[in-house]
């Protein structure tokens, strides 16, 4: 048993904020549908898994995986706002349990088109050729692509913040995920900004499904395992905050890497304890508003 | 006086962060008066219920009830010990009919945890569920579900529904709000009847409408006790009129 | 069979057939639980319906009737069924001292679990009822010497059951069935006596307004909390009677799905209706089984019912069919 | 980018996936018995993670009912396949085999894919004196107390399997030696196999990590693995956690320190992780098409599987389904009865080549005995989509490779 040296530590911190990257990208995507529309989606792990195929399709079509990363997000958050304007709006103000309900029933749908369509074998995704190997990042050999991983999380979360800071319908999507009432009290086109934002979630899903294919490539229920622990880390952050689901991811990402370190059989549970923890101290979540949805 | 108050609150401060809603208020509440609380817009009437009714505790001060310090009463004993409240927004039991709301306010005092007598069997709330209803005049429309009432037959039930609990204290917030003038001289009606057999603390915004029904008055402004006595007193306080006058004019 | 409110007196009395039905929801209940298996070919299927049914009942008694949303009722389920399986292999009781332990460890679970998440509400309360249910989960799955870990607990079979002077074949489809739905009539009749006594009464307040249940003097924790471990008890059941159907307990049981089965189910039937969980559970298995016998792709009719039935159906199958009798 | 027959594939299927998913709706799967048939219960999880490898299954299991009734089956009586999705849940599938005991009268059970599931099933067939033949690997399966008279197991064991591996590994590329399993009964039978044969080489354990089933990213235990630097790493998992883990172990840099061996390898974990990181890769399995060259008997079945199936070829675990049906109907032609205890009987007399060379069930706990392959994978010199790995060795049917009897509680 190699003994626990102050590198070994260090990177396991690393890798658990690399991991908590992908985390962050699909709650922050939940948190806005979650604190704006009040949509609990339980398909947001088959936008993830359709991120992945979309790329798969693409590159099938000769692209490569750079105009994936830019096209695929764009393309299923297209999707998104479809199903959005089609199965969702109708369901406005009508509980959290029947958007819950249909987005059950939806991610049965696209999981299964995407079984016709591709097969239920898992496909392969090879990591694109300028991002394959390790690098030595100081403490240890770490693999390119997860680096690749975190830093586009970074961007995302620079331009998901210039877009909410710095424009007027990020204005109103902030004001929108702190109190609904108050946007349709201000006169302003909420079916919209709902549409859009919808699209923004899914879009992010889908992006997230796409950075983690090359690390395990795609299959159709790729989404179940993360759905669940993109919940916890939406709820741990305090749903509607994005400040929170950023913190609530890496903090889930370490927590699991940690807990690998000391007993890699309990590395799922522990996010579940972590979870019951935070809510039964803190009812909200890190950053949510009380008696949100109760 | 102080000795025969039923409610006292004693030095009551609440602050939400860095905003203090109230400073230092005390007041005391005679037995059997009709006290109205009055103040305008912010002045902390609000809040002020809610500490006495036990919804929120206050950051400093107390409540003392019929001489029992009420900090670590839990807010569900509060029916047994004779406190009933009715609140600013209307709580009713919407899908239950207007008949089951008041019936099943009447059984929270006799039986709440048995799991297995069937309910109809207590056959005295529905003599007691049929009284109050007769005394807030819902009478006839005991089969309608609560939640398609009209506006003022809501406040009415909620009433009726807290008359259930046999109060010797009620406590009252703005009970006419949002109701038509008809509506309104109804409910005052109603007010000044119960008050007759028991003490009743009503919050108001409307200041001319308690003043021709309350025993006292206490004012607040900014979170503070402005002034307090009997309505004519209130009536020829300068600054209470001061206070009121501003009011009217920035409305 | 309707639920909500029902049984008061002082209720102008609805005048038609539906009347009746409501008083005598749970002997019409009854009835149609043992007609259905006689009606059914799968018996196998019959009985995981009941099983799934009376799971939903127990879990409606608090999500329909309280107005809480639990996504950990498959601790309780798995609960029930693990102390069921447990003594009995574990401990050779009879299989009737069995089918006790699983309800009182559905409701020993859940008075547990309750007890901690009942201080939060909405979906923060779905939300710590998953995370103590997957500790729940997590504790089966590294207990291997008790409960089989992954593999799960084999060797519940119960093959001949005897009380008192009869003796019947646990094997045989059909007797099979009826023992489970004779357990099922058992808990129907339960749980309406407990929906028309005060207490079910002081559920409905809770449910339809906190402060004012709160004003009138009803501890809202407590009766959430009591309904809570009823549920448990009524899911602990379903637990049981699951284990000694198929004579293993799965660890399957216990898991997240599991929960997110039983909350479908429920709101495909109808949520706060008395007898909508057993046809949502009816419905869903059905369908399930029947279209998986026609294409691989069942989950995509699947899915495409549920989104039918959240578009034209929202108050459930059995909830419109109410609805629309009402009218 | 090895893969490109496998990309143009997807693309023709995106182009269709409308009109398939219309067509698929529209095929149905029920197969009607008639009165006298051989009713072949065939519970394998059709979909879930696994519905490659079972679809496969029903294929070759077909095809060996088809073979079976060509040939005149029983003196005239046909043998059907009733294959049912047991979804790879234990309780789906115990629901499943009820349901093809009691209503569908199934003679015999054949089938499951995971441990926890043939488990329950033979739960389900023991009560009901119905034989069943598992085809998934599982070391308590034949072992007490889940061992009955009724239970017969085609597929190898854990034991077998990592024994088998572990003996052409260990001696070759060093005694550092680190596990990485999945965390259950199967993922621990593997390392304990490992264990059992490398005690006596003298292999030294590194480290040994079980992480939870399903897990997706393993970048959280590879880290100490790189830093415990084992000359073999051996990756104990199944299906999916396979082919990420090794993807994942071979970007986190491992292979220039370590040999990764797995104890099965998987014909489709190969496809869906690609070449490149399956590179160099050694395995055990039951089957791979390519003995074909050596084994007549895996010739004869792949040619017939290829003749049904446009091309293609059997995977290891569908080619299981054929082996458990294949000895199953051969037993039930040698008695010249269906009845379960002289269908027994002669099985456990019953020596067969199906499709690998010889195998027989040892008597005493009904484990089928047969030859292990050890394939390595390839990347370089690959002549069509199939052909992935290359032969090493054959492990041939050896008894003594077997848990011991008294080992697994027999008398």
């Amino acid at each position: 048993m190699a003994g626990l040296t102050p590198d070994l530590l260090a990177m396991q911190v690393f890798a658990g904020l690399a991991l908590g990257a992908v985390y962050v990208l699909m709650a922050l995507g939940m948190s806005l549908l979650f604190g704006m529309l009040t949509v609990v989606n339980f398909a947001h792990g088959a936008f993830y898994m359709l991120g992945a195929y979309g790329a798969v399709a693409l590159l099938g079509y000769g692209g490569n995986f750079w105009v994936c990363l830019f096209f695929i997000p764009l393309a299923v958050g297209l999707v998104g706002m479809a199903v959005e304007r089609v199965l969702i709006r109708p369901l406005y103000g009508r509980g959290i349990d029947y958007p819950l309900l249909l987005t059950f029933g939806l991610a049965y749908v696209i999981v299964e088109l995407v079984r016709i369509g591709f097969g239920t074998e898992d496909l392969p995704f090879d990591t694109p050729a300028a991002l394959t190997g390790a690098v030595n990042i100081g403490i240890g050999y770490f693999p390119l692509y997860r680096l690749f991983v975190i830093a586009v999380t970074g961007v995302v979360l620079v331009g998901l913040w210039l877009f909410l800071e710095r424009t007027s319908y990020g204005l109103i999507i902030r004001a929108g995920a702190r109190d609904p009432q108050i946007v349709r009290i201000l006169g302003i086109d909420v079916g919209r900004v709902w549409l859009v934002v919808f699209g923004i979630g899914t879009g992010l899903a889908a992006l997230a499904g796409l950075l983690a294919a090359p690390l395990q490539g795609a299959s159709p229920d790729m989404g179940d395992s993360i759905l669940a622990i993109a919940f916890v880390v939406t709820v741990v952050g305090g749903m509607g905050s994005l400040l929170g689901a950023v913190l609530a991811g890496l903090l889930v990402g370490v927590v699991v890497s940690l807990t690998s370190l000391v007993a890699p059989e309990a590395a799922q549970v522990a996010v579940f304890v972590l979870m019951a923890v935070v809510l039964l101290v803190r009812p909200q979540g890190f950053f949510g508003r009380a008696g949100l949805m109760s | 006086m102080t000795g025969d108050a039923i409610l006292r609150a004693e030095g009551i401060t609440c602050r939400f962060g860095r905003f203090t809603a109230l400073r230092d208020v005390s007041a005391s509440f005679p037995r059997g008066a009709l006290t109205a609380v009055i103040g305008p817009n912010g002045a902390g009437k609000s809040t002020f219920f809610n500490i006495l009714s036990g919804s929120i505790p206050p950051t400093e001060g107390r409540v003392v009830y019929e001489g029992r310090d009420l900090a670590r009463t839990p807010q569900h004993r509060y029916a047994r010990l004779g406190i009933a409240k009715s609140f600013q927004i209307t709580t009713v039991f919407p899908s239950l009919s207007v008949a089951e709301c008041v019936r099943v306010a009447c059984q929270a005092l006799v039986s709440r945890y048995d799991i297995w007598r069937p309910r109809a069997r207590l056959t005295a709330l529905d003599d007691e569920a049929a009284a109050l209803l007769d005394t807030v005049g819902l009478w006839d429309k005991r089969a309608r579900p609560a939640g398609l009432l009209a506006h003022g037959e809501q406040r009415a039930l909620e009433i009726a529904m807290a008359l259930a609990a046999r109060p010797r204290l009620l406590l009252l917030d703005e009970p006419t709000a949002g109701m038509s003038p008809e509506e309104t001289r109804a409910m005052m009606q109603l007010i000044l009847r119960l008050a007759r057999e028991r003490t009743v603390v009503l919050v108001e915004h409307k200041m001319k409408l308690v003043m021709g029904i309350s025993d006292r008055v206490l004012v607040l402004h900014h979170g503070e006790v402005l002034a307090e006595g009997t309505p004519a007193d209130i009536r020829g306080d300068a600054t209470v009129r001061r206070v009121y006058l501003g009011q009217r004019d920035a409305a | 069979m309707d639920g909500a409110g029902s049984t008061v007196a002082v209720h102008a009395a609805r005048p038609d057939l539906l009347a009746f039905a409501t008083r005598h929801r749970a002997t019409l209940a009854a009835v149609a639980v043992l007609v259905f298996p006689a009606l059914l070919p799968f018996k196998a299927v019959a009985a995981d319906v009941l099983v799934y049914g009376l799971f939903a009942l127990g879990f409606n008694l608090v999500y329909g009737y309280l107005g809480l949303l639990s996504f950990g009722h498959a601790a309780l389920f798995g609960g029930g069924a693990y102390a069921c399986g447990i003594v009995f292999t574990r401990f050779g009781v009879p299989w009737w001292a069995a089918v006790g332990a699983g309800v009182a460890g559905g409701a020993v679970i859940a008075a547990v679990i309750g007890a901690l998440a009942i201080r939060t509400r909405g979906i923060y309360f779905a939300m710590v009822t998953l995370a103590l249910a997957q500790c729940v989960y997590y504790a089966a799955y590294e207990a291997e010497g008790w409960t089989g870990g992954e593999n799960g607990l084999r060797g519940v079979d119960v093959s001949a059951i005897t009380l008192g002077p009869w003796h019947v074949d646990f094997v045989n489809p059909l007797t099979r069935v009826y023992v489970i739905a004779a357990f099922v009539v058992v808990a129907l009749f339960a749980v309406s006596r407990v929906l028309a006594s005060p207490f079910g009464a002081a559920m409905e307040a809770v449910r339809e307004n906190e402060a004012r249940a709160r004003a009138c003097g009803f501890d809202v924790r407590a009766t959430r909390w009591l309904a809570f471990v009823l549920s448990g008890a009524v899911c602990g059941l379903a637990g049981a009677l699951h284990a000694l159907t198929i004579g293993i307990v799965p660890v399957e049981t216990l898991t997240y799905t599991t929960s997110g089965l039983v909350v479908m189910m429920t709101l495909l039937g109808g949520m706060g209706t008395y007898f909508g969980p057993f046809i949502g559970a009816a419905v869903f298995l059905l369908l399930e089984n029947l279209v998986s016998l026609w294409t691989v792709h069942w989950q995509l009719v699947v899915g495409l019912a549920f989104i039918a039935c959240v578009l034209f159906f929202p108050r459930g199958v059995w909830g419109t069919l109410l609805a629309g009798l009402r009218r | 980018m090895s893969e490109l027959g496998n990309r143009a594939l997807t693309r023709r299927r995106v182009l269709i996936t409308g009109a398939a998913a219309g067509a698929a709706l529209c095929s149905p799967a029920i197969v009607r018995a008639a009165d006298n048939d051989i009713r072949i219960g065939f519970p394998v999880p059709l979909t879930g993670p696994y519905g490659t490898e079972a679809q496969d299954q029903v294929r070759c299991a077909q095809l060996a009912v088809d073979q079976f009734n060509a040939a005149g089956g029983l003196g005239g009586r046909k043998a059907v396949l009733l294959s049912r999705d047991d979804k790879l849940k234990p309780g789906e599938a115990a629901t499943r085999a009820i349901e093809l005991i009691e209503k569908d009268h199934a003679d015999v059970i054949v089938g499951s894919l995971s441990a926890s599931v043939q488990l329950a099933v033979n739960n389900v067939c023991k009560q009901r004196r119905v034989l069943y033949n598992s085809i998934s690997q599982s070391d308590q399966i034949t072992a007490m107390p889940d061992w009955s008279p009724y239970t017969f197991h085609e597929a190898l064991t854990p034991h077998v399997t990592a024994g088998a591996v572990g003996r052409y590994a260990f001696p070759r590329f060093g005694k550092r030696v680190a596990f990485l399993s999945a965390d259950y009964a199967y993922g621990h039978e593997m390392v304990a196999g490992f264990r059992a044969v490398g005690a006596p080489l003298g292999i030294d354990v590194v480290a040994d990590i079980s992480v939870p089933l399903g897990t997706t990213d393993f970048s959280t235990v590879l880290p100490r693995i790189a830093a415990a630097k084992p000359d073999i790493l051996c990756i104990c998992n199944f299906g999916r956690d396979q082919h990420v883990s090794i993807k994942q172990a071979t970007d986190f840099g491992i292979k220039r320190t370590s040999r990764i061996v797995v104890p099965v390898l998987l014909y489709t974990a190969r496809v869906a992780g690609g070449a490149t990181a399956f590179d160099g890769v050694i395995g055990g399995t039951s089957y791979y098409w390519g003995i074909e060259k050596t084994v007549p008997s895996a010739k004869a079945f792949n040619d017939r599987y290829r003749a049904a199936n446009g091309g293609r070829v059997p995977s290891d675990y569908g080619a299981l389904g054929y082996g458990g049906v294949y000895a199953v109907l051969k037993a039930m032609k040698e008695a010249g009865t269906t009845a379960t205890d002289k269908v027994i009987a002669t099985l456990q007399d019953l020596h067969y080549d199906a499709y690998k060379g010889p195998q027989f069930y040892r008597p005493c706990d009904h484990q089928s005995v047969q030859s292990v392959f050890i394939i390595e994978s390839k990347s370089k010199d690959m002549a069509d989509q199939y052909d992935v790995f290359n032969v090493l060795a054959t492990d041939p049917p050896n008894v003594d490779a077997l848990m011991s009897c008294k080992a697994e509680g027999h008398a």
